[in-house]
């Protein structure tokens, strides 16, 4: 080859819109809400030096104040420590819960999308009876038949968000399968393998992490149910559900419900901002 | 005269703090006709819908003056604003498929349109709405007025509204690229029915379209816009004839109507033996549509065959049987002689790797999660071709021949223009060193100075390479540029076909005939870059 | 089968073995676990009740059959319209269960009010409001809807509503305003869900060419919202809302233990804790049923909607779109 | 008042109404009006109190008297009784309550009736033979072996007395409360599973207990049971005069609710205190040494404080202190951290650089199991742990539900430890429980290795009069604490009733259930 083509006209590079990186300030605010909760999750005692186990039972249930900012519990123990030391278990749960459904869910709905035919019937009968039953039924009777903890009921917790994440990856697949640029690879000699690790499953995979996001602050809200119907784990663990759960037998001490809670809601809403400017929909 | 029926003043736009309409000025008179032009993004949609009051609410201000009669529309309530919508100023979209509520009736829709012309009772408006129907060409008014949006055909859609919005005559008609989204075919009868209505009625036109030839044959002013500014601006016959600024100058360039022997002077003339061919191939698709019935034709090596027929007469159907994407139900495809109809996967994937092809929509055809070099390399890759070294060097290579400069390199696709992602595909196609690169109508989702650009490209590509090109166009001006011969297709069988030069200038058949009519000629003074084909 | 018959018979078919599947999937589930609340009160060591007792009663209730009998039984007895017995209260599964389901069923009802409304009006608000805080804040209601823990909402209802303003007692959770109030905690969640798929398509929709259209004709933006705006955008606001219907049922298993309420949740909850089988079953295939019919009817009533879809499918594959030059 | 036991009448300050209706909210209506079928009656109990009699009462300190039997008596050895009914006793059905009735209602308590899935109850002596009717009026009951315990098991709250005709019902009938039939003061009106029940009183009522001062109807009219599981809404909703007693406040809410002027009764069970017994047979706790270790590191002042009102007592034997045979030991647990760690030393228990003590590699770690049938556990258990992490145990919790509780730790053998909360009418079932003869439960893990337990096992268990059985009861108690056996934390206060002042004359039995016969409102 010789031909150089003058560089003409059209060289100037495409202002696309939006290209200029702006972060909105909610979205700038939500990922400092998750950074200090990931921060708690690792190093919860770099910001509390309180034991979150053994409490002054003398100091029992007192109100929030300079020295115990969400108040004390039933058995005088510094309530934000044990949110702080809470998180960990809190994270993870949810962590696990969306992991399950993301790589169980998103299996079923590659393989259904990708390989068609009897796969994707039998796969879509069982992602059927998945939706059919409502999620917090089919987590609640996971859980009770894993037993009562919190890890169990992460477990149920992404058990019942397979079938949102296999109809949505299973959909997904197909729209990238159907695109022009799959069958422009599969004309540059593609196999089916390359053509899905390479192109399908990157592509599929932009929806499902938003849907992930999601997914998390909603198996925070999930777990943190199950925990209030008692379906979490033992104490002293404190995990946020467990603590508003616990603390909702003490009206005198209300601190104790709305602390944890404003905590999850501040979490949950975060992520949900964070999922909404990944999807790109404002 | 009195008063302008428009007057434009100093008007901006800005988007947020991008400011994409700058100190723009222009006048229409009473039942005179303004032509806009520009390339992709030039502002002229904007214009038009400042004009209009429909810019987005919350992200566009507008600065400047625009009268309507003297009133300065930007300034007013929306509140006194509302009573000239529709009867003093009438809006004909550019896509009419997505210009009608899709859930609601036309009749309902049009009854809306019939209530700006004061009468009270909905029989008479119905009544109304018929006649103009009528007037527009619709063959079946009734029908039409029961149908729902999607039941009609584009063409008949733009009658729609082209019918609605002067049924309660308004003094001005903005038209923002009226036809672009309408087949060839269509295009030339809705442009008729709309400047023979503006006539008959005494409207004002402002035209909005990126089409000079089309400007210069419908309208008496032209304003030419380059981001956002007024480039040049005059009389039709000045613009057009003896364009001041080289911006205009490239522009009329660009147009293939007007420049039919542009690349004549590059092309080798010496047809090889036949690199490609389709013998009484017959496809009918599973719904019963007959895409391809007894088509035949033959590509000599190293020069370009081209396609053509409106829309779906078959063209994209016929590449994808000869790249092996469908298979014909008869009829035999031959590349360099020999049948691939019953070749192993193996042996498919040899001939590919020969037989290159380049997608109509340069959005869709590339990977939006990779990077330029990885989709170019992705055949070198597949194909296993060379050592790491090696593919580096010849990714490298394309993306130079098609002009790509190296610092976008490593963007993806969406970080590109259409014009640019055009090229990348081309890239993708080049860097197997095919012989046979099939191009389905690389360059109709382009503005025409970038596609000038491409074909540009391509030709020195050709002309280089000794490539050997199937061209899928319904630009038969682009095709005469371009092409060497062509086959022209209507509802999947062959009409005719020939050298490019005998077939436009003495189309035998009806269906050719109105094919060469739609090329857009400007009713100007000849000149010497016309006088060959008229 | 072609044409809508056959559309339609498979479409049953395929509702019918979900909800087969589903009840086997909680026999499986719940059956993972060796234990029943039978065995247990019998194995207790403070009833010290001799082996013989035991598996006399335990027979009883088919309990020491190998597990498939167990679920062929079951099964078809269920086949045969019979939901067997509660292995905790002893009383017949669809007694409970009627009991009950009049209140769940008035409760998701109103839920489902509550929801369309809150959704509808911050929907409608966010494209009235001029742009500002107060569109602000409604466009962020659905986000913060979502990030509520149900129970939350639940106490934060109860304590304000029934015991700071008395406006209705706790112990008559079947009242109007008590309803009403249980109605909102559940429905506040779904409402938000419902809210996004609207606002976002109300925005997609007065973003279409057909709006700028009608305005061009002098239309307002009252009339435009509600003539032209308002159908096409609540089109996927109706797939949305039968898969909510789900949604609704399991968010009644919190929102009445909270508020006291007797219903299937409840009667779900105090099951799950004992592993009463049947009842579950019972549970499980009649929210399968439920969703499955909802989901076909939303199906079914889609296409009078949406007169695209009325007619066949126009069988065209997917043309690249040709964008604007 | 507080710990209220008997009817507390003499508070009363204004005049009696007669007539009322109460409304009285409670956490659970339990599983299934089959009254031997339940897995915890605790709830169930508060109704069939109502819609049944029994045949004697049994008062809150544990002294039995008549009711539906006039009087009775017992052979020499305790295996023959014969009972003496009340005549014109019906019941609500019209079915007459005499001898035959009697009968199968004991053939029904005894062995249930496999046939119908219907369980025998629990603590009814094993020993029971056979009954038979000697007239209308006369019931003989036999017994394979002495069982003295049998007249005051007549008075605990599964021993009601329901109609033959319910008995015949089968299984589902039986389960639908308003198909039960009993001769008591109250009748069932309605009742929703899950939600409610209502009682209406008995107009022709007229054979109630003597001991309670009151024969004839009730004075109030009907008390509604209604479920409302959130406890915290129970009592707002007493304090904001929605209801008119709660069942279940927690121990925390109820200086509020005094404070405000609301009745809070905290009557005892007779039975066993709240604490734990421990498995020897289970390491660490095969060593005594570690089992007394545990037995001084406990504070159960803080206890006390900490998770209860002063409405409790503090425990001073492992059994309640209203047991008649009851004596204090308390002496044998006191708090006394330093003791806990000189045994734990003098056991080879090496204290580590956390504090945490270990032997030959293996840590001194200990697993509790709160009892979910008390909702305090779980607090007490994580004050346990931290009080026995102090002197060097490493503790570890595990939460189960009801179900799960049942399944993996009732009976488990391998457990070092158990939460008891037991009542039991007749002291006599002590003996039963304590190793493994006569299908004993042997709480302790000991089986038949300790000589000195089955010594005075079987002197409790054959005894057959009573000042004999209290003198070995006493020292009893006394070998159970001193060997760390037996860890009381305190008296047990399972079901605490919150209700309006004006609410009066509440009697509580020994099972400490409320009755609402013997109340009124007044006004
Ligand atoms: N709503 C908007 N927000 C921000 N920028 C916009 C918006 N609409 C258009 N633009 C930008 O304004 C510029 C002018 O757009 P406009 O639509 O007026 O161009 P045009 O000349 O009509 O182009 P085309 O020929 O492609 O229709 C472009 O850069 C476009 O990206
Ligand atoms: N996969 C398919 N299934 C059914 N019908 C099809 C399929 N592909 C194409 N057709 C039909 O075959 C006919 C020819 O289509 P084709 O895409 O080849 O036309 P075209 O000439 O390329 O049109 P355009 O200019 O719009 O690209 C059309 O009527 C089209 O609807
Ligand atoms: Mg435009
Ligand atoms: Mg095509
Ligand atoms: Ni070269």
């Amino acid at each position: 080859m010789s031909g150089t083509i003058t560089a003409t006209r059209a060289q100037t590079p495409a202002i696309t819109r939006g290209s200029a990186f702006r972060v909105p300030p909610t979205v700038v605010l939500s990922f400092l809400v998750l950074a200090v909760v990931v921060a708690w999750s690792l190093a919860p005692g770099l910001f509390t030096h309180q034991d979150p186990v053994n409490g002054v039972t003398a100091d029992k249930l007192l109100g929030p104040s300079a020295a115990h900012w969400f108040g004390t519990d039933h058995l005088g123990r510094d309530e934000f420590s044990r949110v702080v030391h809470g998180t960990a278990s809190s994270v993870t749960s949810a962590l696990v819960a969306v992991g399950i459904g993301v790589v169980v869910g998103g299996l079923v709905g590659l393989l259904a999308g990708f390989l068609g035919g009897l796969v994707d019937v039998v796969l879509a009968r069982v992602v059927d009876v998945l939706l059919a039953i409502p999620s917090f039924l089919l987590a609640v009777i996971v859980v009770s038949s894993l037993g009562f903890q919190t890890i169990n009921a992460a477990i149920a917790t992404g058990v019942s968000a397979v079938a949102v994440f296999a109809r949505v990856m299973r959909s997904e697949v197909l729209k990238t399968r159907r695109s022009v640029f799959v069958e422009a690879s599969f004309l540059q000699g593609g196999s089916r393998t390359h053509v899905l690790l390479r192109h399908v499953l990157p592509n599929a995979s932009r929806t499902v992490l938003a849907l992930a996001v999601l997914q998390f602050g909603l198996s925070v809200l999930v777990i943190a149910g199950l925990a209030f119907l008692g379906y979490g784990d033992p104490p002293p663990a404190s995990d946020w559900g467990l603590l508003v759960s616990a603390g909702k037998d003490y009206p005198t001490a209300p601190w104790l419900v709305y602390a944890p809670a404003a905590v999850t809601i501040a979490t949950v809403l975060s992520v949900n901002r964070i999922s909404r400017w990944l999807r790109g929909t404002d | 005269m009195s008063e302008p029926l428009l007057q434009v003043q100093d008007l901006s736009v800005a988007y947020g703090r991008t400011r994409v309409v700058s100190d723009v000025s222009f006048e229409i008179p009473v039942g005179g006709s303004l032509a806009l032009i520009g390339e992709s993004g030039s502002g002229k949609s904007t214009i038009a819908r400042s004009v209009l009051r429909l810019l987005p609410r919350h992200q566009a201000r507008a600065s400047g003056a625009v009268r309507l009669h003297g009133t300065d529309v930007l300034s007013i309530p929306e509140r006194r604003f509302r009573p000239l919508r529709g009867r003093t100023l009438g809006f004909v979209p550019q896509d009419p498929a997505t210009s009608l509520n899709a859930v609601r009736r036309i009749g309902s829709q049009a009854q809306e349109a019939a209530a700006l012309t004061g009468e009270r009772d909905r029989r008479a408006r119905r009544r109304a709405v018929l006649d103009v129907f009528e007037r527009v060409g619709l063959p079946d008014a009734e029908r039409v007025y029961d149908a729902y949006p999607h039941e009609l055909s584009g063409g008949m859609l733009q009658r729609v509204l082209i019918g609605l919005t002067v049924l309660p005559r308004p003094d001005l008609l903005v038209a923002d690229e009226p036809t672009s989204a309408l087949d060839v075919t269509v295009q030339r009868r809705v442009l008729d029915l709309l400047t023979g209505l503006r006539t008959e009625l005494g409207i004002g036109l402002l035209l909005i379209t990126h089409d000079l030839a089309v400007a210069a044959e419908r309208t008496d002013r032209i304003v030419v816009l380059r981001e956002g500014r007024v480039e040049e601006a005059g009389p039709t016959a000045q613009v057009f004839t003896a364009p001041r600024s080289q911006y205009a100058r490239d522009l009329q360039a660009d147009v293939p109507a007007l420049n039919p022997d542009r690349y004549r002077g590059d092309r080798v003339p010496s047809p090889g033996p036949a690199r490609l061919e389709l013998r009484g191939v017959t496809k009918t698709f599973a719904t019963g549509t007959r895409a391809l019935d007894d088509v035949s034709f033959s590509v000599p090596a190293g020069t370009t065959h081209a396609l053509v027929g409106e829309s779906g007469s078959g063209k994209t159907t016929a590449v994808r049987v000869l790249l092996g994407l469908e298979q014909p139900d008869a009829g035999q495809v031959l590349v360099a002689g020999e049948e691939v109809q019953g070749r192993s996967h193996a042996q498919l994937r040899g001939t590919r790797r020969h037989l290159q092809l380049v997608y109509q929509n340069p959005f869709t055809s590339l990977d939006p999660t990779w990077r330029l070099d990885a989709l170019v390399r992705e055949p070198l890759d597949r194909y296993g071709i060379g050592d790491r070294a090696e593919r580096e060097r010849r990714v490298a290579h394309a993306l130079t021949a098609v002009g790509l400069a190296e610092h976008l390199w490593r963007r993806r696709p969406t970080a590109l223009s259409g014009g640019q992602r055009q090229r990348v595909a081309i890239a993708r196609s080049l860097v197997l060193r095919p012989d046979v690169v099939v191009l389905d109508e690389p360059t109709s989702a382009l503005d025409v100075s970038v596609q000038a650009d491409i074909v540009e490209v391509l030709v020195a590509l050709q002309r280089d390479l000794g490539l050997t090109y199937l061209f899928v166009s319904h630009d038969l001006a682009l095709v005469r540029q371009f092409a060497d011969t062509v086959t022209v297709l209507r509802h999947g069988r062959v009409v005719e076909e020939g050298p490019v030069e005998r077939v436009l200038t003495d189309p035998r058949e009806e269906y050719t005939k109105a094919l060469v009519a739609a090329v857009p000629r400007p009713a100007l003074p000849a000149e010497p870059a016309l006088g060959t084909w008229r | 089968m072609r044409g809508y018959p056959g559309f339609a018979a498979r479409r049953v078919g395929q509702a019918v073995v979900v909800v087969l599947l589903a009840y086997v999937a909680t026999f499986v589930v719940i059956s993972v676990l060796p234990g029943d609340p039978v065995t247990n009160t019998l194995r207790n060591p403070e009833n010290g009740f001799t082996e013989d007792q035991i598996a006399r009663i335990v027979s009883y209730y088919g309990l020491d059959r190998p597990v498939p009998v167990q679920l062929w039984e079951s099964l078809s007895r269920f086949l045969t319209g019979d939901l067997g017995v509660s292995l905790r209260s002893n009383r017949p599964v669809s007694e409970s269960l009627l009991e009950v389901l009049p209140s769940t069923l008035t409760l998701a009802g109103a839920a489902l009010v509550v929801a369309v409304v809150l959704a509808a009006a911050i929907a409608v608000g966010t494209q009235v409001l001029p742009r500002g805080a107060g569109q602000g804040v409604l466009r962020s209601l659905p986000s913060l809807f979502l990030s509520v823990p149900n129970f939350v909402i639940g106490l934060v209802l109860i304590h304000v509503f029934a015991l700071q303003l008395s406006l209705f007692r706790i112990i008559e959770p079947d009242s109007a305003w008590a309803t009403t109030f249980a109605a909102v905690a559940l429905g506040i969640p779904v409402s938000a869900q419902l809210a996004e798929v609207l606002i976002a398509g109300l925005d997609h929709e007065s973003r279409q060419e057909y709006a700028a259209v009608a305005r061009s004709r002098g239309l307002g933006r009252g009339r435009l919202l509600l003539r032209h705006l308002l159908r096409p955008s609540s089109l996927p606001v109706v797939t949305v809302l039968a898969l909510t219907v789900g949604e609704l049922l399991g968010g009644a298993l919190i929102t009445e233990t909270i508020f006291g309420r007797a219903g299937v949740g409840s009667l779900v909850e105090s099951s799950v804790t004992t592993q009463d089988l049947p009842v579950l079953q019972a549970v499980v295939s009649l929210a399968a049923v439920v969703f499955v019919v909802v989901n076909l009817v939303a199906d079914l009533v889609y296409p009078l909607l949406d007169p695209r879809v009325r007619t066949p499918r126009s069988t065209v594959v997917p043309r690249e779109e040709l964008s604007p030059a | 008042g507080g710990g209220a036991s008997g009817a507390d009448s003499a508070s009363g300050s204004g005049k009696a109404k007669q007539g009322g209706d109460i409304v009285f909210l409670i956490d659970s209506l339990g599983d299934t009006w089959i009254p031997d079928n339940s897995a915890i009656s605790s709830f169930q109990g508060n109704v069939w109190g109502h819609v049944t009699d029994k045949l004697v009462y049994v008062d809150g300190e544990g002294e039995v008297t008549p009711w539906l039997a006039e009087k009775w008596e017992q052979n020499e050895n305790a295996t023959e009784f014969t009972l003496h009914l009340k005549s014109g006793v019906t019941f609500s059905d019209g079915t007459a309550l005499d001898a035959a009735a009697v009968v199968a209602n004991l053939d029904y308590w005894a062995k249930g009736q496999a046939d119908k899935g219907v369980n025998p109850i629990g603590l009814f002596p094993k020993t029971y033979l056979q009954a038979s009717a000697a007239d209308a009026s006369t019931v003989v009951v036999e017994f394979s072996a002495p069982t003295l315990g049998f007249i005051p098991t007549l008075g605990y709250h599964g021993s009601i007395l329901i109609s033959p005709k319910t008995i015949a019902l089968p299984t589902e009938g039986q389960a639908d409360l308003s198909q039960v039939s009993g001769s008591g003061p109250f009748t069932v009106k309605s009742w929703k599973e899950g939600d409610n029940v209502v009682l209406t009183k008995r107009a022709d009522y007229a054979w109630g207990p003597q001991a309670l001062g009151k024969t004839d109807a009730a004075t109030l009219d009907t008390i509604t049971y209604k479920i409302v599981k959130e406890s915290s809404l129970r009592t707002a909703s007493l304090q904001s005069n929605q209801a008119d007693v709660v069942f279940n406040a927690t121990p925390q809410e109820l200086d509020g609710l005094k404070g405000a002027g609301f009745t809070v009764a905290t009557p005892r069970y007779l039975g066993f205190v709240h604490g734990y017994r421990l498995n020897a047979s289970v390491a660490p706790f095969t060593d005594v040494l570690v089992r007394q270790a545990f037995q001084h590191a406990v504070d159960r002042d803080e206890i006390l404080s900490t998770v209860y009102t002063s409405d409790w007592k503090k425990a001073e034997s492992f059994i309640q202190s209203n047991v008649p045979e009851a004596t204090d030991h308390s002496a044998e647990f006191t708090h006394d951290a330093a003791k806990a760690k000189a045994l734990l030393d003098q056991a080879g228990w090496v204290a580590g650089a956390d504090g945490k003590r270990s032997k030959d590699g293996q840590p001194l770690a200990v697993t509790l199991f709160p009892n979910p049938y008390l909702v305090t556990s779980q607090a007490i258990d994580e004050l346990v742990a931290q009080q026995l992490g102090a002197v060097g145990f490493t503790v570890d919790l595990q939460t189960f539900d009801v179900v799960t509780y049942g399944q993996r730790v009732t009976g488990n053998k391998t457990l070092s430890n158990y939460e008891v909360t037991r009542s039991f009418i007749d002291v006599g079932t002590v003996a039963s429980i304590l190793t493994s003869a006569n299908k004993g439960e042997d709480w302790f893990g000991l089986g038949e290795s300790d000589q000195t337990l089955n010594q005075l096992r079987d002197d409790v268990a054959g005894a057959v009069d009573e000042d004999a059985r209290t003198t070995s009861v006493d020292q009893l108690q006394q070998y159970v604490l001193e060997q760390g056996l037996f860890i009381p934390l305190e008296q047990i206060v399972q079901r605490i009733y919150a209700s309006r002042p004006d609410l009066k004359g509440v009697s509580y039995n020994g099972v400490a259930y409320a009755n609402f016969y013997t109340a009124h409102l007044e006004g």
